[in-house]
């Protein structure tokens, strides 16, 4: 019997799942207090462990299907607070929407399951098991809606791209089995450090690549980002758009860094394709928005872009620009989204730019708070998006990219303009009507906690910085 | 009292009595301000008197003091401070003098004007600037006494602000000259390429040091401009070996002229001193007869040693000076109101000395401006009166006849006209005849034209002058019934300054002619190159003052004048008929002369409203059209539709986005497989 | 029958599961039925390489790719009547209220 | 203790702080006490210049007060701050403009009053951080983050087109700065360090400075603003706020020369010197071309805005002047103590004329200079002010807005005739736009009732006024202390921006 | 050509040839059996290819469990499949270019060139005592273990998804409820009702269900 210690959390996050599952069941409590509390203690209580046991080194396990890192402690512990603080955007959102059903947050966890097990992934195998678990359980929260059509589209949509997507990561992993004939990362790695180049790889690497540019939401794959988030409930788009954009992080690092750093010179030149069109199309499309919704997914995938800049440097400064992009990403966009939650009154849903009219007259917090959200995506100073910008343009520079960085910054010039729009309605707008926003305590916790996350981050990133440099030592 | 402070009091008394009547004018009352502003004045004159004298029977050497560094960097140090010389003292006397007269003649004529304290503070602040403006050491101090002669000029042209007139004078005044700032400035700015610095000493200092060589090396084959390594040159035109090269000298002596141009209203610059007559009479005077107009004489005067290593510009002043002399004095036969032939007669006076100085006559230019400065002031001050008696009427038409009425204000009009004719022994006189002798020795460019100009000037002058006394004082009376019920005598305020002045119109020829004229009073200050000396010829002739106008009433220029006097009075009062002939027989050239040869139309249709349809297309196409509305509008907008196209590519169908996924997916395999 | 045989024929399998879900316009059913198309070209390629290198591995990846499929089908049918009872229908040309 | 104070920390930090103690504290609903915590934070921020004008010891180009923190240590960022000859008076302006703006706020803003002084509060402290910045990503971020008070300013208070405005202002500098920052982390990353002293001392090769140089200059020319970047500019002044346009005009536009001093020359000097050409062909356009273009302007503040166009079209060139100077240390000097003289009484000459506009606007509530006419009969200390201000603007000798043009004319005379022959053109132009509408709205007789009955200047208005026109006067009459305080750090300027970073070759 | 070669042609052009019905035919029940065509026919490789283990729970699990949940949907969905297919060929020609090139590159890869006989021999075949399913079997419950339980999770939130997803019934609850069972009454206990056919549900349905949980809220 292997020492399951090192697998603790993944372990404990189950059982508490389960648990949760239980006591939903059999539980009287219309409005899920207990289960939502259980939830979010489960998470609490598994980011715990996660930090009591950080690794300093790396320990591959379990015949090498599980590696633990501090790269893979960190996006642990980064999800799993995403997550609780995604639940407290949801939970007032749900109830008003009667999808407030334990499912729902057992979703959540095995989601967060599926993201840890992802992360931690060090085969093939365990990597696809983790991404499906991830993926179908968010298939799931987006249909969650029952009666939306938008709902239900969404997820089809969602689903049909979603296992395409699988497909095409499988159908390449099958040719990388073919040609190495190992699904272990290391062994891969391995294999191309002693191999000359193999056309059959180098092949089967595009698929990987447009299967995670697709999780990703890069251009042209990004056709599924707009919209499902439209589509999807609010609270679950905040989730989808913050959390797994991490974990999936963590596998294109996983299979880029750890796998097929032999072959940088290839997906280095896929990524930058993907990358600048997704810079361009992001940032142009988000331009034409009028939903606030899709607007910020168009964001997302321009986000992407800028994000997939750090992976094309190639080296362990560039992938902690990454990990430093991504992880400030997820708590801007999760604000983003859940700014929405904070501003819905009853079930009418906040979507167009137009429904923000006035707010930083009606609730000049609320407005700030959500300016500061806006302005840190769009990379200002002093802002925590800045220096996210700051990072992956820093690491393309490193690369010797400077063209890449000088397109970098030109479409951010063109991302500003969005983002000032949504700061204009707020700020420069009169109000429909004057009626204050008063939402309840969670919510104002959640907006604060991510309002205050994106300018402390801005004036004191060192620490994130340091910590996102650490978890790639090993590179 | 030191020197130095007592010079600042010149300048700071002046300045205070500005301010406090400024700033407290209300609560000081008429009185106190009048008086604070005169005691100022007075003290500044008193001290001026006192230095004048001491250059004139005391020998005094030239002082050159500084005051305060104004900015100091790298070697260049930029000071305020004053430059005492005969010159200087000359301006000082005539300044204070003339501002004190002034001050107190605007006692009794501004007494009912609601801006009493704000005219006082006005003149004092005039005052205190050209005092700046004569006294500096520096190109900088000039510029700015310059400037703010110009801008107490500007308030007080418009000083009745409600006029519609006068608000367009007094910025027609302060844009004219500023066109002449503009040649300074540049003027100034190649002095500080040339010398390096901007004191007058070092830059006179190196001038003397060239001069010196004129007599000891061969100039053929070396200029001593070159010796001095001051000989350089700037290509005005062309590039490489095609270039056209200006010595840097002449560059400068006309920039600095295009300066004086302006401020001292020379042909084409002249423009705004007519109109400048908007402002109160006292003003007129002072500033546009007086002091301020003669600053750009002073100043080619203080230049000389410049002016004198260039014969380009010494000719282009020739020209000019001539053109002014001449034309303008045309222009004031066919005025009518009495303060525009005055000022017409001004400009004329004002292209007597450019003339001057253009024939390196430097001293008998400035001693004209001397004399000019209390004959003309009294014209002025009588026209003052005159049209104080009157009612403020100014119109000649509606005069006539006044003599019996105003006899102090007559008797004081016909010592100025006589100056101003140059009827010898008066003052114009001697400072008149040495300018025509001067020009008549000239050899250099030009010089023909100058002379026929200024003997013609000396019939024209008769002319009008005698013509606006017939008509104002003689004659049948053509005042109005209700006017000349209550027609009087002015105050004593406004008499004893014109009798105050009538005194050195009479005298101050005579008494300074032989030493600023002849004299060595102005050696320290005035350079005049040997060859240049065009006065030499009357300083050998000159005897004494009594014996060179005695021997002033056989000279053809006598005779000049006495036709010019004669004809006036035929045609004017003898038989007014003969001016409706004359007029009808020369109307081309009347209404060329009627019209001020068009300069004003052809300024406001080309100068103003051009710049403005200039600015106006600039605006609209350049701004608005191309680089708002083409590229940066324009630019966004081809983005938005853009971002409005790319969108329709979100179909919204599931089978598009598997296809295109799809495609992607051949064009990274493609890419992977024949690119890579 | 060598290696390339069989990667042919997933090969095929494969490209018709594109082509299906790119032609259909209409049924969603048949996204998924291609989907597991998709899938079994996978496993086949899986299987074959895993008889060819003499590796079970490959074999151990399918069996747990049919898991997954079986799981993936479940949801997808569950979203399909999720979909049919919102929409009436399960036209794919229907889904097109999200675009833009 | 005191010589311990962190008087720059203190100058950065204490007015935004207090932006948010007034934006959190007593807010809208507290209004006096905003107020009350607005003017004394003011007051402390300006006392706190003038102790820094106090220790600051002239007569060195070196960073003085300097304060170093590691901020971002895995990327060698700073948070460094030091001040020189060039950034003390810039500070100092800054801090008494703030002053004049929060007073001037009281009468003149009607609504979200609390707001507004707390944006410029915060606005006061980024722009001190932004000249006493030594580290090259710290002063990007206040350069950066000060728009966004701007922003908000010209768009919640603005006039009607304010959006159109302000989203323009914010995106045209921000079009700029971003590419200096690409150019900075280039630097920074060959570097090891972002320390601006450090990037001076760099080597880098032509083509590299010439990218880096064009990358600054998009930055600084758009902040600055040079032709043909420049249309921003007027739309942003009209539209902002009187305050806004204040210490838009007054500092903002600094910032722009202040980046081609800082940056622009000294890192890139053989950059510089391969664009000096067209830079002062563009800065000679913006005279000659913007001085007619604001004599056809009807909206008085329109008008501002182009004349402070061509105001800095004389920093401009005094600025890149000095490359076509060589060897003539004397008018290099000269040239850039004119750029650096014009740029603070620019401050003080388009502060006090937006501020007089200002004043004219909130009685009668119109810009259009045909609105007015003959206020000079019911507001006479106004229009008197106003005269000294309209001269100033125009170059008047004995006031501030003198000396620059002067000194930058007659430099450049030294460079080529011609272009003093262009920049001279300012001296009509100038007079005449500023002239123009000085006897349009002054003189004359009063073009309504509502002129006729306007009161003059209250002790407020007054206040601000009057101070700035004894500044105004006192510089024009005694620049040496200044030019002496910016001397050496000229010098060093000069020092650097004229010796090649080629080793031979250039 | 040798018995091994025919059955592999037979039912590789077997295979392909249903899957290409599976996306041509109108009918979605016929869709569905190509399916199961294919995939018996896919089985049958699987079987050359001796992994008969997979191959088989290819067919029990596949064909008999999750093609059955197919048909099973397919039948539930009153959906009218004579419009469904309509207007497919002007598809076509896009859909088969898009499918060739595909075809095409991945052909390129996998050709002989790299994958031929030659280059990879076919290996031995396995004897008699080798036993593919105990070999799998080991494997999975030793190294794969990992795996192995990632895999039933992922069964459990199929189950917990489609359940939640599909669910339509009155959300019983599992706890005890004092108050309410004192309170019931006789009529609570029983209720007749009438109910149609299944039909298209309606949201009213879907909502009443959802109402009465909301009341149920309410209450308590």
């Amino acid at each position: 019997m292997p020492n399951l210690i090192h697998l603790s959390p993944e372990i404990f996050l189950l059982c508490a799942a389960c648990v949760v599952l239980l006591v939903d069941v059999f539980s009287n409590d219309f409005d899920r207090k207990l289960t939502y509390k259980l939830t979010q203690l489960s998470l609490l209580a598994t980011a715990i462990i996660v930090i009591s046991q950080f690794p300093t080194v790396q320990y591959y396990l379990y015949d090498r299907h599980f590696v633990l890192d501090p790269m893979a402690a960190t996006i642990k512990v980064s999800v799993l607070l995403l997550t609780m603080l995604a639940l407290l955007y949801a939970r007032p959102y749900i109830m008003q929407r009667r999808i407030l059903r334990g499912e729902y947050f057992i979703l959540y966890l095995f989601a967060v399951l599926g993201m840890m097990v992802l992360v931690s992934g060090a085969s093939m195998l365990t990597l696809y098991l983790g991404l499906e678990l991830l993926s179908l359980s968010l298939y799931a929260l987006v249909a969650m809606q029952r009666h939306s059509t938008l709902a239900a589209e969404a997820a089809v949509k969602y689903f049909v791209m979603g296992a395409i997507a699988s497909g095409f990561i499988l159908y390449g992993v099958s040719l990388v089995y073919g040609v190495t004939a190992k699904i272990h990362m290391t062994d891969i790695a391995e294999f191309i450090a002693i191999n000359e180049s193999n056309l059959t790889l180098r092949f089967a690497l595009v698929f990987i690549v447009v299967g995670l540019a697709f999780k990703f939401g890069a251009v042209p794959f990004q056709m599924w980002v707009p919209d499902v988030y439209h589509g999807a409930p609010t609270s679950a788009t905040a989730f989808i758009a913050s959390a797994p954009k991490i974990a999936a992080f963590g596998f294109a690092i996983r299979i880029f860094a750890y796998g097929f750093q032999g072959l940088l010179a290839d997906w280095q030149g896929l990524l930058i394709i993907v990358a600048v069109l997704s810079m361009v199309v992001g940032n142009l499309v988000a331009l034409a928005q009028t939903n606030i919704k899709r607007l910020l997914a168009y964001s997302a995938i321009a986000h992407v872009g800028y994000f997939l800049l750090g992976l094309i440097a190639g080296n362990g400064q560039g992938y902690s620009a990454s990990f430093f992009y991504i992880i400030t990403y997820a708590i801007m966009s999760l604000g983003g989204f859940g700014c929405l939650i904070y501003l819905t009154k009853g079930t009418q849903e906040v979507e167009q730019i137009n429904d923000l009219k006035g707010l930083g007259q009606r609730n000049p917090w609320a407005g700030l708070l959500i300016s500061f959200l806006f302005l840190s995506m769009a990379g200002l100073p002093p802002f925590v998006g800045f220096w996210a910008k700051f990072e992956v343009i820093d690491a393309v520079l490193n690369a010797g990219f400077v063209w890449l960085a000088l397109v970098a910054a030109f479409m951010s010039i063109i991302g500003l303009f969005y983002y000032l729009r949504v700061v204009k309605v707020i700020f420069f707008d009169a109000p429909d009507n004057d009626s204050r926003i008063r939402a309840e305590r969670g919510l104002r916790l959640a907006l604060g906690l991510s309002g205050t996350a994106v300018i402390v981050l801005g004036f004191f990133p060192s620490q994130l910085i340091e910590i996102c440099q650490k978890a790639f030592q090993y590179l | 009292m030191s020197m130095q402070s007592q010079l600042l009091l010149v300048v700071l008394a002046p300045l205070f009595g500005a301010l406090l009547a400024g700033l407290l004018g209300k609560k000081l009352g008429k009185k106190n301000t009048h008086r604070l502003t005169i005691l100022g004045v007075a003290i500044a004159f008193a001290i001026s008197l006192k230095v004048f004298f001491s250059y004139l029977y005391g020998g005094a050497q030239p002082l050159n003091i500084t005051v305060y560094n104004w900015a100091s960097f790298a070697d260049l140090t930029i000071q305020v401070g004053f430059l005492l010389d005969s010159l200087t003292a000359m301006m000082m006397v005539v300044v204070t003098f003339v501002s004190l007269m002034v001050h107190i003649y605007s006692i009794g004529y501004m007494q009912d004007d609601n801006g009493y304290q704000r005219f006082f503070s006005y003149i004092s602040l005039f005052t205190f600037s050209m005092l700046m403006l004569v006294m500096s050491n520096n190109f900088l101090q000039l510029f700015f006494g310059w400037e703010a002669v110009g801008v107490v000029s500007y308030l007080l042209i418009g000083f009745w602000f409600q006029k519609e007139t006068a608000i367009f004078a007094n910025m027609k005044a302060f844009l004219v000259n500023r066109v002449g700032d503009f040649g300074f400035i540049l003027g100034i700015g190649a002095i500080f390429m040339l010398f390096g610095t901007l004191d007058y000493a070092p830059v006179f200092s190196k001038l003397n040091s060239a001069e010196v060589l004129i007599g000891n090396i061969n100039t053929d084959e070396i200029s001593p401009l070159a010796v001095v390594g001051l000989d350089k040159t700037i290509s005005v035109w062309g590039e490489g070996s095609e270039t056209v090269q200006w010595s840097l000298i002449s560059f400068i002596c006309i920039c600095l002229f295009i300066g004086a141009m302006g401020k001292s209203a020379q042909v084409p610059l002249h423009v705004w001193l007519p109109d400048s007559m908007e402002g109160p009479t006292p003003i007129s005077a002072l500033i546009h007869a007086a002091t301020m107009v003669t600053a750009g004489v002073f100043m080619v005067a203080r230049m000389s040693p410049l002016f004198e290593f260039s014969e380009t510009a010494l000719a282009m002043v020739t020209i000019i000076g001539a053109i002014t002399a001449l034309f303008m004095g045309l222009v004031g036969i066919v005025q009518n109101d009495i303060k525009r032939i005055v000022a017409y007669s001004t400009l004329s006076q004002l292209g007597y000395m450019v003339v001057a100085l253009g024939v390196s006559a430097y001293s008998a230019a400035v001693f004209h401006l001397f004399t000019h400065a209390f004959f003309k002031a009294l014209l002025f001050l009588a026209a003052g009166s005159v049209i104080v008696a009157l009612h403020h009427e100014q119109d000649i038409r509606k005069m006539g006849g006044l003599y019996k009425k105003l006899p102090i204000t007559y008797w004081c009009s016909l010592i100025g006209t006589l100056a101003l004719i140059g009827t010898p022994f008066f003052a114009g006189f001697y400072s008149k005849d040495a300018i025509i002798a001067a020009v008549g020795e000239a050899q250099g460019f030009a010089s023909g034209f100058a002379q026929f100009a200024v003997l013609a000037g000396v019939v024209v002058t008769a002319l009008y002058s005698i013509r606006m006394l017939l008509i104002v004082f003689h004659g049948p009376s053509r005042v109005d019934a209700h006017t000349a019920a209550h027609l009087h005598e002015s105050p004593k305020v406004i008499t004893w300054p014109l009798i105050l002045l009538a005194i050195p119109s009479l005298a101050i020829g005579w008494l300074m002619a032989e030493p600023m004229l002849v004299g060595d009073y102005f050696k320290d200050a005035i350079v005049v190159h040997d060859g240049h000396d065009t006065l030499q010829a009357l300083r050998e002739h000159f005897g004494n003052a009594f014996s060179f106008a005695l021997h002033g009433f056989v000279t053809p220029v006598f005779w000049l004048m006495l036709l010019g006097v004669v004809a006036a009075i035929g045609i004017f009062w003898w038989k007014p008929a003969l001016a409706d002939t004359l007029s009808k027989l020369l109307t081309p050239v009347r209404k060329l002369v009627e019209n001020k040869y068009y300069f004003d139309e052809f300024n406001q249709k080309v100068f103003a409203k051009g710049a403005v349809s200039l600015g106006n297309v600039f605006w609209r196409y350049g701004d608005k059209a191309v680089i708002d509305e083409g590229v940066i509008d324009g630019g966004s907008q081809t983005v938005v539709k853009i971002a409005q196209k790319a969108r329709k590519l979100q179909t919204g169908y599931l089978y598009h986005y598997a296809l295109i996924m799809v495609l992607g997916l051949l064009a990274l395999l493609a890419w992977l497989l024949f690119v890579a | 029958m060598s290696l390339s045989h069989y990667l042919t024929v997933s090969a095929i399998l494969f490209a018709i599961s594109i082509v299906g879900i790119v032609i259909n316009r209409k049924n969603v059913i048949t996204l998924l039925m291609c989907i597991e198309l998709m899938l079994l070209a996978v496993n086949t390629n899986f299987i074959a390489f895993s008889r060819y290198l003499g590796d079970e591995v490959g074999q151990i990846f399918v069996f747990f790719i049919l898991t997954v499929a079986a799981a993936e089908a479940a949801i997808g049918l569950a979203i399909l009547v999720v979909l049919f009872r919102t929409h009436r229908a399960i036209d794919v040309e229907q889904l097109e209220e999200l675009k833009g | 203790m005191l010589e311990q104070l962190p008087i720059l920390s203190l100058l950065i930090w204490l007015p935004i702080l207090g932006g948010f103690l007034v934006l959190f504290g007593p807010g809208d609903k507290l209004l006096v006490w905003s107020q009350r915590i607005s003017i004394v934070i003011s007051v402390l921020t300006l006392l706190l210049t003038g102790w820094l004008l106090w220790v600051y010891q002239n007569g060195s180009a070196e960073y003085q007060l300097v304060e170093q923190a590691d901020w971002i240590p895995s990327f060698n960022i700073q948070y460094a701050l030091g001040v020189d000859g060039i950034a003390v008076p810039l500070i100092a302006l800054t801090g008494l403009i703030n002053l004049l703006v929060v007073v001037g706020a009281i009468g003149s803003v009607k609504f979200r009053r609390a707001q507004y002084f707390s944006a410029a509060l915060m606005m006061t402290g980024l722009m001190n951080g932004v000249f006493a910045a030594t580290d090259a990503i710290l002063f990007y971020v206040f350069w950066e983050a000060m728009l966004i008070p701007m922003f908000l300013m010209i768009g919640v208070w603005g006039g009607p087109n304010r959006i159109y405005a302000t989203i323009k202002f914010f995106l045209y500098t921000f079009f700029g700065s971003i590419f200096m920052l690409v150019a900075l982390i280039y630097m920074g990353r060959e570097l090891g360090s972002f320390a601006i002293s450090d990037m001076q001392q760099m080597s880098l090769s032509l083509s590299e400075q010439k990218w880096i140089f064009v990358a600054f200059l998009a930055a600084f020319a758009v902040k600055i603003p040079m032709v043909p970047v420049h249309t921003w500019l007027p739309d942003a002044h009209v539209e902002a706020p009187t305050g806004g346009s204040v210490i838009l005009a007054a500092i903002m536009l600094k910032m722009g020369g202040y980046g081609f001093l800082r940056f622009s020359l000294p890192i890139t000097p053989d950059g510089a010197d391969a664009f000096s050409w067209w830079l002062i062909l563009f800065s000679l356009i913006a005279i000659a071309y913007i001085g007619f273009v604001a004599l056809a302007q009807q909206d008085m503040k329109k008008l501002i805005a182009y004349s402070s166009i061509a105001h800095m079209g004389f920093v401009t060139l005094g600025i890149f002047v000095i490359l076509m100077l060589a060897g003539a240390a004397k008018a290099q000097s000269m040239a850039l103590q004119g750029a650096m003289v014009q740029m603070i009484s620019h401050g003080l000459i388009s502060g006090a004329l937006f501020f007089s506009i200002g004043v004219l606007y909130d009685r009668v509530h119109s810009r259009e200079i045909s609105d007015y006419g003959g206020v000079v009969n019911s507001m006479p200390v106004f229009a008197s002010l106003l005269m000294l201000f309209v001269m100033a603007n125009a170059g008047l000798p004995g006031t501030s807005g003198f000396i620059g043009e002067f000194f930058v004319i007659l430099s450049s005379f030294q460079a080529d005739w011609r272009i003093a022959l262009v920049a001279g053109t300012t001296l009509v132009l100038g007079a005449a736009y500023s002239l123009w509408m000085y006897k349009r709205v002054i003189f004359g007789k009063a073009a309504s009732d509502k002129i006729s009955r306007l009161e003059d200047i209250n002790g407020r208005e007054k206040f601000i006024l009057m101070t700035l026109a004894l500044l105004i006067l006192a510089l024009g009459l005694y620049p040496q202390p200044l030019i002496e305080m910016m001397q050496p750090s000229i010098e060093n300027i000069i020092q650097l921006a004229t010796s090649s970073k080629l080793g031979g070759q250039g | 050509m040798n018995v091994e070669q025919i059955v592999f042609y037979f039912f590789a052009a077997l295979t392909i040839i249903a899957a290409i019905g599976v996306i041509t035919v109108k009918n979605a029940v016929q869709a569905v059996l190509c399916l199961v065509l294919t995939f018996f026919s896919a089985a049958v490789l699987w079987m050359l290819l001796e992994a008969e283990f997979l191959a088989i729970t290819l067919i029990l699990v596949y064909v008999g469990a999750v093609m059955v949940l197919f048909l099973f949907v397919v039948m539930m969905l009153d959906v009218d499949y004579a419009a469904l297919k309509q207007g497919f060929t002007r598809y076509l020609p896009l859909g088969l270019f898009t499918a060739l090139a595909l075809f095409a590159v991945i052909y390129w890869v996998v050709r002989s060139k790299y994958f031929g006989s030659d280059v990879i021999p076919e290996p031995a075949k396995h004897g008699a005592e080798y036993s593919n399913v105990k070999e799998l079997g080991r494997l999975l419950y030793t190294e794969y273990f990992y795996a192995f339980e990632i895999a039933g999770v992922i069964l459990l939130v199929a189950i917990v998804a489609a359940i939640s997803l599909t669910f339509r019934g009155r959300r019983e609850r599992r706890g005890q409820s004092v108050p309410g069972q004192h309170k019931v009454s006789k009529e609570d206990r029983l209720r007749v009702i009438k109910m149609d056919a299944e039909k298209a549900p309606s949201d009213e349905l879907e909502q009443t269900a959802d109402q009465n949980d909301e009341q149920q809220r309410g209450n308590s």
